[in-house]
């Protein structure tokens, strides 16, 4: 049998105003289960939660209802007073008499008619309240960074500087990422190699830090505080142990024509290959893709340079199994493909290039030295184009991306004014819808490339590019002179839109983490929780939440890493008791709910039911983990059998409440 | 039609935890009126109200019958109240097609900022369902008190 | 067609499979789902005529599970029953040898009853006729008169996932399946409410439309769930106009494939697909066209979003007649 | 023997309706129900109602209390649906043996006054059958369809409404009639019975004495696999006569019913113990086996099935009790 003990409070006179508080405790008094009912004047106050504790100890209540402000006001106050009373926290219930009863009816009878019915429904859900615990579970003290660029490398970095071991998993040989390959930065013009390679090597020397480059996510299993993952290690056929990095191999290896990616294709590396010279881990890669070797099995030059005899064509995939506690996604972007935007000449003509490329055509790493020359010819272009929003802010998307890249208008001022400072010789162009400069220093910077430089920036879309004798014909319209432009360009640079890296896409399934229609991570609340994915225990760093600039991706990699670091200092993570909970017997195993679960909470198992007359049946039947579910009823509505309901706020609870409302 | 003056509607609001349940106490902050009329039931995120909750509401004698959330994209659990609008879409939809008065359902997206929009919303569903007058259609005369 | 099929039964049955078929009765129409496991059984009682309609799909989610193989014989609109229950993890399908079968229609004793024949006693297929043997004489009528009415605005012929099939491949066809739902959307909402109280009033609570219904086999219903708080069990007031129907279509909204067995079996003839099919429209219009069990993959609408799906006020402003 | 033009049809109903309720047949074939006469209210062309006539004394759903909660007080008030006088027309023969067979069960002590209450107010009116459909079989029971019993038999021949009483009920209704006049009505051809397909339905296997024989067949197991346990049977049944009570929160009280139950039913006669018939076999075979063995064991050999039919026609799956007698009476014989 219940016994409930009902508290309204005055409230001062916040309350009590409008409401006839000793009606309304004289009223629910007589209500079923009702043990007790009193009112007084600040039932928050230390007084007032003596009076509570005080009967529930007197009248061994088994549920409590107060009658009082918001419960997202006081309902964790009166869970702990009642808590430590001995009362299950969960079998308080509120009646929000203050906010949406007496400070919104100025009629007294009218508001203590409606508190009433507030606090009666009240009565009802307690009637039904269980009391709930909340779970705890371990956390495995070990984090996982998915990507190696720059926003995973900071990432690693913090969390390893608060003492905790870090995992990076990079697709790549090397770590570094899309910032190797930049030149200069905006708007410091401070070289990018020089502030990234100490850090890449920070990295490698951190020894809480394991750099596992050239490798994968194959599985993700497990949740928040324990996540078990499987990462495959490619074989790069060369011993990273014996390895010295000499760099031997890949001057001897006669395969010379391999496209090198770095230097996005515009010149060549061998087969055997160390992707550049500040490369972390500093070891060679055969390419299995175009070693004579490994192809014909005739070859064998690298192996016998080696002195250090690190070289095993026939070396395996790795199967890398480990435990973490947490996982950052910092997968991080790529620029689009060209491919539908043929007005633009890139697939007919050299000269047409994209940043990335021209980054690499400004960098004394690259292809030419640092010397700007048109890939063509190699001569000396004097005329440059630069097309802003290549792919960026498309409408309908077919073609390109909605969305703006963001970094575009900055790094098309940085290579507009770095060519004209270089090569005062030449005239440069940049056609833009708009330019947007919202960082610190940014529009200032831009204003230099067009005061001090002397950068032609016209508002207004380059309408075709046309190869003709050795020139490149751009045709664009000059929207705020209102005329038509043609000029005569030696090359044209792309301002190429950036889309989420591709592996993010499956990445995500493994982690059960939902990402918007364009297939950047989603954040947990774009405001709130902007680098927690929705799925606990995964965070996001960098450019895969979003198209950023070095300062942001930085930014956001150390508010990545003091989220792990805050997960992972704990021992134990406490779960919300308000959790989904299927119950096995009804469940049809359809897998509804799991659909519509945003966590990634609910798993199916195959198990043995009794049924009737000694036989036994296996089903599938769902299994929701409290660790992870946030208790949001998603599931439960699902669920056609009811199966599936939320503890706290289970099916029959709010059907009380409905009832005791509609009464 | 004639407009009862004596009838008093009653209407359950279901507001997710997150946004609308707190803008009606931002409402209430404000001291911004609305009838007595409307009883608000908390769930944790609008993707929580069952059909069945509504159903029943009318069954027990509510002639009106609101829920509230998060506006669509702000989700506090990022997709719930899309699942919601789905449902109460086809549901409505439904009650329509069995002749019940369309107007007794509504769904409305109300934050935690918006305590005005949510007295408003109320104010003028608790007059269109006054206007309609006593749920008839839906009742279960068992619950009648007499 | 009924010599066909049975030559496959017996073929499957020494194969090693338990074959579901079809047992004869008293009459040619009622024919009975039954599970054959001997030669002498198929030879005996197997048969499969025009009135072999009910979908015999949702038997497979015992029948997989018992161990074993069993045969099943599908007509198209039972395909999409049964791959929707395999998308729903109740069909073990590897435990299933799945025969299609081509439909030309199905015959339902109720349409020849209405039709204004009384006291049938047997029948013969003659193609597009059916010879129908009644206590007062034979009469000839066109097999069209005896069809079902979901058979009449069959919506697809094409027999899905199937180990082999016995007749042509078909095609989805265009179906005039929404105009009856049209029509109501079109009546004022007093004339809806009228037609409905008409239909559900007469509902008696054998709950026959939900155990035939494949969508609907929840290990247990809401309804019979006292634990549920909305168990009911009897047409006390109206708990089945007002609850219970509009409920169930919901719960089968997004999974229904249309098949119509709920209309078949109900013993007060309550036009139960109605409400489903307003379901699956809406869902059409509002969401892009789905049919449930036409794949695996595809999310159900229910359990699937847009960001930029209508909002729930589109009911009022599209008006009555969307 | 009085007799009255069936022109004059719809005054006789008037003339009956004056003073108490009256029931009648009507609606279409598949859904004719009995219903309460007004004006202009014809009879069904059907020849059977697509639920039986048991509703009028032993209704789905009725009331048998209500219990009113004020704050912590219970009162309880008595709740019975009042009994009026009423006439129940157009009843076959077969529906009106099953008032037999009800009475058997509700009319023996202890008395269930509420059946009992209906009983008592209500005058049947019997209407011999001239069109079987297939499906009938009330002959093989020993029930002849063209002499129903009843307090007033009626006959419909050549014009005419052939009324016969057979109670002292009966008498009082014909007497306080107008418009009757005496008359003899014809001879009936029967002919059409002789063919019914299942007149020669052999009950031999059954009754009350090879009880354990028959639970134990084997035949159950393949006669119940493809039952999808709803009611429609227990339903349209005129025999069935389980029911379950129910309490119905209103939230201000709870309102007490009964309703019938059907033994398809995975809940019939569930108790805190469990369920006795675990398995949709165990209780597809009660309602057989209480048909054709445990009523006959009861009641001297009286089969408590009457031959309607309408289990034949209703059945999703076309299971039904001629074919539970065709394979345990095959069994059965030597």
């Amino acid at each position: 049998m219940q016994k409930i003990g009902v508290f309204v409070c005055w409230c001062g006179s916040n309350i009590a105003a409008t409401v006839d508080v000793e009606t309304v405790s004289d009223a629910l008094a007589r209500e079923p289960g009702v043990v007790f009912s009193t009112n007084y004047q600040y039932m928050c106050s230390q007084a007032g939660q003596d009076m509570i504790q005080e009967k529930i100890r007197e009248l061994g209540l088994t549920g409590v209802v107060i009658c009082s402000c918001s419960p997202r006001m006081h309902e964790a106050t009166f869970r702990r007073a009642c808590e430590k009373a001995g009362l299950n926290p969960y079998l308080v219930e509120i009646a929000n008499i203050r906010e949406q009863c007496s400070w919104i009816h100025k009629d007294k009878a009218v508001g203590t008619e409606k508190a009433i019915i507030l606090g009666r429904a009240a009565i009802a859900k307690v009637q039904l309240n269980a009391p709930l615990t909340a779970g705890e579970s371990p956390v495995t003290k070990r984090a996982l960074v998915i990507g190696g660029g720059i926003a995973g490398i900071q990432t690693a970095l913090d969390i390893a500087e608060a003492g905790f071991p870090v995992d990076i998993v990079e697709k790549k040989p090397t770590i570094g990422g899309k910032m190797t390959q930049i030149d200069k930065t905006f708007p410091t013009l401070d070289c990018a190699a020089c502030i990234l390679t100490p850090k890449m090597v920070d990295a490698a020397q951190n020894e809480k830090i394991n750099i596992i480059s050239y490798a994968q996510v194959e599985e993700v299993a497990g949740f928040v505080g324990n996540f078990s993952v499987k990462i495959r290690k490619r074989a790069r056929f060369v011993d990273e142990t014996k390895c010295t990095g000499c760099g031997l191999c890949t001057e001897k290896c006669p395969q010379k024509n391999v496209p090198n990616e770095f230097n996005q294709g515009l010149d060549n590396r061998r087969a055997i290959y160390i992707p550049f010279a500040q490369a972390v881990p500093k070891v060679a890669t055969i390419d299995p893709n175009y070693c004579t070797m490994l192809k014909t099995g005739k070859c064998g030059v690298c192996s016998k340079v080696c002195t250090a005899g690190a070289i095993d064509y026939r070396q395996q995939d790795e199967i890398i199994q480990q435990e973490y506690g947490a996982i950052v996604a910092a997968t991080g972007f790529e620029p689009i493909s060209m491919e539908k935007f043929d007005e633009f000449a890139y697939s007919q003509s050299p000269d047409v290039v994209t940043s990335l490329e021209f980054e690499r055509l400004m960098n004394a790493a690259g292809p030419t030295g640092g010397t700007l020359l048109r890939p063509s010819d190699g001569k000396h272009p004097h005329t440059l184009v630069f097309v802003q929003c290549v792919g960026s802010r498309c409408d309908g998307g077919e073609k390109g991306k909605p969305y703006c890249s963001k970094i575009c208008c900055m790094y098309t001022a940085k290579h507009a004014m770095l060519t004209r400072e270089k090569y005062p010789d030449t005239e440069v162009y940049v056609f833009y819808i708009d330019v947007r400069t919202p960082g610190k220093n940014f529009d200032e910077f831009y204003r230099r490339a067009v005061e001090e430089y002397g950068v032609h920036y016209v508002k207004g879309m380059v309408g075709k590019v046309a190869p003709e004798n050795g020139k490149l014909k751009v045709q664009a319209s000059d929207l705020l002179g209102g005329r038509q432009l043609h000029i005569d360009a030696d090359m044209v640079v792309l301002a190429a839109a950036i889309e989420p890296d591709r592996s993010a896409r499956p990445l995500a399934t493994m982690l059960t983490a939902s990402m918007d229609t364009n297939d950047f991570f989603t954040e947990a609340h774009p405001k709130l929780r902007p680098v927690e994915s929705p799925t606990a225990g995964v965070f996001l760093s960098g450019a895969c939440q979003g198209p950023k600039d070095i300062p942001e991706t930085v930014a956001q990699a150390g508010a990545a890493a003091a989220k792990v670091i805050g997960l992972l200092s704990r021992d134990h993570l406490t779960c919300n008791p308000c959790v989904a909970e299927s119950n096995e017997l009804m469940c049809n195993g359809c897998s509804a709910c799991e659909k519509v679960c945003p966590y990634g909470a609910i798993t199916y198992i195959d198990k043995e039911f009794r049924g009737p007359n000694r036989t036994t049946l296996v089903r599938r039947v769902a299994q929701v983990n409290p660790a992870v579910c946030q208790g949001c009823g998603a599931c439960t509505v699902a669920c056609p059998s009811g199966a599936m309901d939320l503890k706290g706020f289970s099916n029959a609870q709010i059907m009380a409440e409905v009832d005791a409302i509609c009464k | 039609m004639q407009v009862n003056q004596e009838f008093r509607p009653t209407i359950a609001a279901f507001c997710c935890n997150w946004c609308s349940y707190a803008g009606a106490d931002l409402a209430g902050t404000n001291r911004l009126q609305y009838p007595a009329d409307v009883k608000i039931i908390r769930i944790p995120c609008s993707c929580r109200l069952n059909p069945l909750f509504i159903l029943r509401a009318f069954q027990r004698g509510a002639d009106g019958v609101i829920l509230c959330g998060c506006h669509p994209g702000d989700c506090h659990y990022t997709t719930g109240n899309y699942y919601a609008r789905r449902r109460m879409t086809l549901l409505f939809s439904m009650l329509d097609y069995l002749g019940i008065e369309r107007e007794r359902t509504r769904v409305e997206w109300v934050s935690a900022a918006e305590g005005a929009k949510f007295a408003e919303t109320m104010n003028e569903f608790v007059s269109t369902v006054a206007r309609l007058g006593e749920n008839r259609r839906l009742e279960d005369l068992r619950c009648k008190s007499e | 067609m009924q010599e066909r099929v049975k030559a496959k039964a017996i073929e499957l049955l020494e194969s090693g499979c338990r074959v579901l078929g079809w047992k004869a009765g008293e009459f040619f129409y009622d024919v009975t789902p039954a599970v054959f496991t001997s030669r002498e059984e198929i030879e005996r009682d197997f048969v499969f005529n025009p009135f072999c309609g009910a979908n015999q799909s949702k038997y497979l989610i015992a029948e997989s599970r018992r161990g074993g193989r069993v045969a099943a014989f599908l007509k198209p609109c039972d395909t999409y029953s049964f791959q929707q229950l395999q998308k729903e993890h109740r069909i073990l399908r590897e435990n299933v040898y799945a025969v299609g079968v081509q439909c030309p229609g199905m015959c339902d004793m109720d349409a020849l009853r209405a039709a204004g024949l009384r006291g049938v006693t047997g029948a013969e297929d003659r193609g597009e006729k059916l010879l129908v043997h009644t206590l007062r004489g034979d009469r000839e009528v066109d097999r069209s008169l005896a069809l079902s009415e979901r058979c009449r605005v069959c919506k697809s012929k094409k027999l899905l996932d199937c180990d082999e099939m016995i007749g042509q491949q078909g095609e989805e066809l265009v179906s005039t399946r929404f105009t009856e739902v049209e029509r109501l959307e079109a009546m004022t909402p007093e004339e809806r409410f009228a037609f409905w109280r008409g239909e559900l009033s007469r509902c008696i609570r054998c709950n026959a439309c939900r155990n035939v219904c494949p969508a609907c086999s929840c290990e247990k219903c809401v309804f019979d769930n006292p634990a549920s708080g909305a168990e009911n069990k009897a047409p006390a007031s109206s708990f089945e106009e007002n609850l219970f129907h509009i409920i169930r279509a919901f719960h089968v909204a997004g999974r229904c494939t249309d098949c119509g067995e709920c209309s078949r079996v109900c013993p007060q003839h309550i036009p139960l697909h109605l409400l489903n099919r307003k379901f699956i429209k809406d869902i059409n219009q509002l969401y892009g066209p789905y049919q449930a069990g036409a794949d695996l993959e595809t999310r159900p609408p229910l359990v699937d979003f847009q960001q930029d799906d209508p909002e729930p006020s589109i009911v009022g402003e599209r008006g009555t007649n969307p | 023997m009085k007799k009255l033009p069936l022109s004059q049809l719809d005054a006789l109903f008037a003339a009956i309706a004056e003073k108490r309720r009256l029931y009648i047949p009507a609606g279409e074939a598949g859904t004719a129900s009995f219903t309460p006469w007004r004006e202009g209210l014809k009879l069904t062309d059907a020849l059977n109602t697509a639920r039986s006539a048991k509703d009028l004394f032993f209704p789905q759903v009725e009331n048998l209390a209500d219990f009113k909660v004020t704050g912590k007080q219970i009162q309880v008030i008595e709740n019975r649906d009042p009994a009026e006088p009423f006439v129940l027309f157009g009843v076959r023969a077969c529906d009106c043996r099953s008032f037999d067979i009800l009475d058997k069960v509700f009319l023996c002590d202890p008395v269930d006054t509420y059946y009992q209450a209906r009983r008592e107010q209500g005058t049947v009116v019997t209407l011999a059958c001239t069109e079987p459909e297939e499906t009938c079989f009330c002959t093989a029971l020993g029930i002849d369809p063209t002499d129903p019993a009843g307090d007033v038999t009626a006959w419909m021949a050549e014009g005419f409404l052939y009324l016969r009483a057979n109670t002292a009920r009966g008498e009082e209704l014909l007497s306080s009639l107008p418009l009757l006049e005496e008359g003899e009505k014809p001879e009936q051809d029967r002919s059409v019975f002789e063919k019914l397909p299942l007149r020669d339905l052999d009950w031999s296997a059954f009754g009350g004495e090879r009880m354990m024989e028959r639970f134990n067949a084997p035949q159950w197991a393949s006669l119940a696999e493809s039952c999808l346990g709803c009611g429609t049977c227990t339903f349209v049944c005129p025999t069935c006569q389980c029911y379950d009570i129910k309490d119905f929160n209103t939230g201000g009280g709870v309102k007490r019913y009964r309703c019938w139950d059907s033994c398809m039913y995975s809940d019939f006669t569930l108790m805190s113990a469990g369920q006795p018939r675990p398995t949709q076999l165990e209780r597809f075979r009660q309602r057989f086996m209480h048909k054709l063995v445990y009523y006959p064991a009861n009641h001297e050999g009286e089969f408590g099935c009457v031959g309607c039919g309408r289990c034949l026609q209703k059945c999703p799956i076309s299971m039904n009790i001629v074919k539970v007698a065709r394979a345990l009476g095959e069994e059965a014989k030597p």
